[in-house]
């Protein structure tokens, strides 16, 4: 049996129909679309092609689009632009969930004079919006929250947190990079101001991503010096990149119905089947508003990164937190930020799907797993007597 | 991804010495949960004061499970004073070398020995944070240091 | 005949053999190099090779290599890391003739309370030395001045300007964008801090490219979140593309002597081959200290865009000023600085040369040129007389 890859939400696989749709823009088309002949014009049809694809996927107006190299610097930009554009307002609002793309960037700021506010989570992931309503004020320049977790998928209030944030003033951004292609997103019928979105987790390439600006709302470059993009992000363009980043927009479209049945129902017979099989493990996360295709299983008294290289040697590929935390030994900071206790949060281990998930892949992990939390369990000084 | 040699890999897929000796001579448990590692290891001497048997029990990563293995094999038969003499460079020398951010890993064991020998000495059960809320000491630098200023 | 393209400094043709080295990290291996699980790690290692073989290219240690998303964020990100490294001196020095992706970060400070100087050049693009060594201080934070023209190919005394740099205890950045692969580079002989290339100028995919940090050099991160590049530049690597960017160089190293001979030859035969037949027609910046593939050539009277056109009607694609100005209707504010007269720099017109070029493809250009020139002088009130 090949690779069974249950690890999308770190990265998926670029369809083969996004690939054909790139190659010729390599070695054949790789004119300059800045440039003043036919060659390198040609290439900005195509862009704007791209553009409408992504815009249709997300409901919005192609000019509201603007081309970024992934989804960290649509959120640094986000960010960082608006607050530079609103220097009368002090506050920034995020959550303690948040990718660190996002959280980072928030906490650099206080040095600079920003009041930033992490708002906080309850055991089940679920934002505290008493807490959240308290704090956003008059001072308020931006408000930044997630549509969905990447870790557990919980999927956050968008509108009205937008809402809340909007009987203040404030702006509101969401990183939606996990949201988009996984469940219906509609700008036109929605009052959210900004929007990440990131090519290599809905099957595009990496190193593209788009961050959404709603017409009227104000923020400054980031990225600076061509009149790329309209003057919003310098930089010659990834042609190949963004015209994949169309078409991977384009089968996302398409394919959302198949995301949230098939893949649902496969995230669903893998979470129940380890769980039937495996004493001392728990879902984390709001199981009720959660992306279809994931799963955060903690499995306690044992830890993360032994199960992952157990799982590695079945070809396996699954991750513990988030692929951008792991490599630091800290059990992830949203685990944490919900209280899951510690021996649990260790041994968490996330399983997100695709549209290219198999049925066998599901029963191989549901048959190989259990043996596995039994063998290191056997080794934990803590989990003997577990099954 | 941790690049692991073989070695490594072979002991933690199969690690040597699991569990608990019985009626052992000296008991060793260092680490905490919060730090998410932690780790047990018993002794039995011979006649001859060697290390007759010893076996372990560790809640943590790929590299401290290998290590842990490691040093079991490596003390095997060694007296006490020889067995102190090993460094954690001899165990990851042993697994044929141990990845920059993961040589922490195998101070563990070498801790847990020189907890279980002082037992063994002294018949105190020397039990370092097994519990509470001790701050990982894991990533000697916080992520804010690391992100704001990127040194050489 | 097909597309005459003599627009390099623009953007490359990316090279087969790099295609061909991305092609299995798109559909195959996609895996996440940050990720717990062989198929992402084995990923890691193809990256580290890229570096090997970015860093051979410019003779430094792999570890001095930042990857990014181009040419524009290395500069930008040099620019303002070091400025935030650097909090008590407050001025900054550059070049009037510098890449938008440098003078526009650059003016953007002086609101931040920093003094940015901007040196001049002759009338041949040469850097005004004297004014250099006068304005660098022990204020100066930061000296970033590029190692040749885009729009001239005009070469900089870059080891001469780090030295009085230096002496201040100022950094020297520079913008090697369009130098690297053209001319040789050793960062191990050399004493400039950082340095930025971009991957499609040298026959590797737009949308990556690298900084060059010195070792013991401070600099804060620009893109911020997620632990890649060992904690200085966050976000998904951009795996294909980075591996392309590696061979890339690999390539370039190997074809730095065609380049200097063949590709020289070529340019010069187009040059006087234009001069020849064409009256009012002279080259704009330094002959003498010139990247080999550069010709930037005034034709006096007439306006680049129409000239560009009608090349545009024989496939022949060249540019006017550097692509990423033209779409505005100022001429060139390289042009500008060398106090090029306005009816002259209005009709200057670059060619740049790659490898890929023919003898026959210049051969073309010569013959037909000239006769365009004419035709559009006819149109001109200033030209009538002129042939
Ligand atoms: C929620 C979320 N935001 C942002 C990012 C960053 O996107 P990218 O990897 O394209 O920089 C990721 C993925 O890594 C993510 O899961
Ligand atoms: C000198 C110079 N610097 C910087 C850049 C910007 O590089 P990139 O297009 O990769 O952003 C360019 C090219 O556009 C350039 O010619
Ligand atoms: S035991 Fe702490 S990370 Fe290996
Ligand atoms: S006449 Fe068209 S640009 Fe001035």
């Amino acid at each position: 049996m090949d690779t069974i890859y249950l690890d999308n939400n770190a990265t998926t696989r670029v369809a083969e129909e996004v690939f054909e749709e790139m190659k010729p823009y390599f070695t054949e088309y790789y004119g300059n679309p800045s440039s003043m002949h036919t060659f390198g014009g040609q290439v900005g049809g195509k862009l704007t092609e791209a553009r409408e694809r992504c815009a249709s996927l997300i409901g919005c107006d192609p000019s509201e689009i603007t081309f970024t190299s992934g989804g960290t610097e649509s959120d640094n930009w986000a960010i960082s632009g608006i607050l530079a554009a609103t220097p009368n307002r002090r506050k920034l609002i995020t959550s303690r969930v948040e990718h660190p793309a996002v959280l980072t960037m928030c906490r650099s700021m206080a040095p600079h004079g920003y009041n930033v506010v992490e708002i906080d989570v309850d055991e089940k992931g679920r934002l505290d919006l008493d807490q959240l309503e308290k704090e956003v004020d008059e001072d308020t320049a931006l408000v930044t929250i997630m549509w969905a977790n990447n870790e557990t998928g919980t999927i956050f209030p968008v509108e009205k947190i937008a809402e809340i944030a909007h009987n203040s003033g404030a702006v509101f951004h969401t990183d939606a990079v996990q949201a988009v292609g996984k469940i219906p997103v509609n700008m036109a019928e929605s009052n959210i101001d900004l929007l990440s979105v990131s090519g290599h987790k809905l099957h595009g390439p990496k190193g593209v991503g788009l961050l959404y600006v709603r017409k009227g709302v104000m923020l400054r470059p980031f990225i600076k010096g061509g009149h790329q993009e309209s003057g919003r992000r310098a930089g010659t363009e990834n042609t190949a990149g963004l015209i994949g980043l169309g078409k991977a927009c384009q089968l996302a479209e398409e394919n959302i119905d198949r995301e949230n049945r098939e893949v649902k129902r496969l995230r669903d017979k893998l979470e129940s089947g380890l769980l039937e099989k495996c004493s001392d493990a728990f879902v984390n996360g709001d199981s009720s508003k959660r992306l279809p295709n994931t799963t955060s299983i903690s499995f306690e008294y044992i830890e993360g990164e032994a199960i992952l290289l157990m799982l590695d040697k079945y070809q396996i590929c699954a991750s513990s937190g988030s692929a951008c935390t792991s490599g630091s030994l800290e059990p992830s900071h949203v685990l944490r930020a919900m209280g899951v206790p510690f021996t649990a949060a260790h041994g968490s281990i996330r399983f997100s799907l695709s549209i290219y998930n198999k049925e066998e892949e599901i029963d191989k992990v549901i048959e190989v797993m259990p043996p596995v939390i039994k063998r290191l369990r056997e080794l934990s000084p803590f989990g003997r007597q577990q099954k | 991804m941790w690049d692991y040699t073989e070695k490594v890999k072979e002991h933690f897929l199969n690690p040597r010495n699991v569990g608990e000796v019985e009626n052992p001579d000296g008991v060793g448990e260092v680490g905490s949960l919060a730090c998410g590692d932690a780790l047990k290891l018993t002794f039995k001497l011979d006649e001859e004061s060697r290390i007759e048997d010893v076996k372990f029990q560790t809640f943590g990563c790929a590299s401290a499970i290998a290590s842990s293995s490691a040093l079991t094999e490596l003390i095997k038969g060694k007296t006490l004073e020889e067995a102190e003499n090993i460094t954690n460079k001899d165990i990851a020398d042993y697994l044929g070398g141990l990845p920059d951010e993961k040589m922490h890993c195998s101070v563990m064991g070498k801790e847990a020995l020189e907890a279980a020998i002082e037992n063994y000495r002294t018949g105190e059960t020397v039990t370092h944070q097994m519990e509470g809320n001790v701050v990982c000491t894991c990533f000697g630098i916080t992520d804010t240091e690391i992100e704001d200023v990127v040194r050489e």
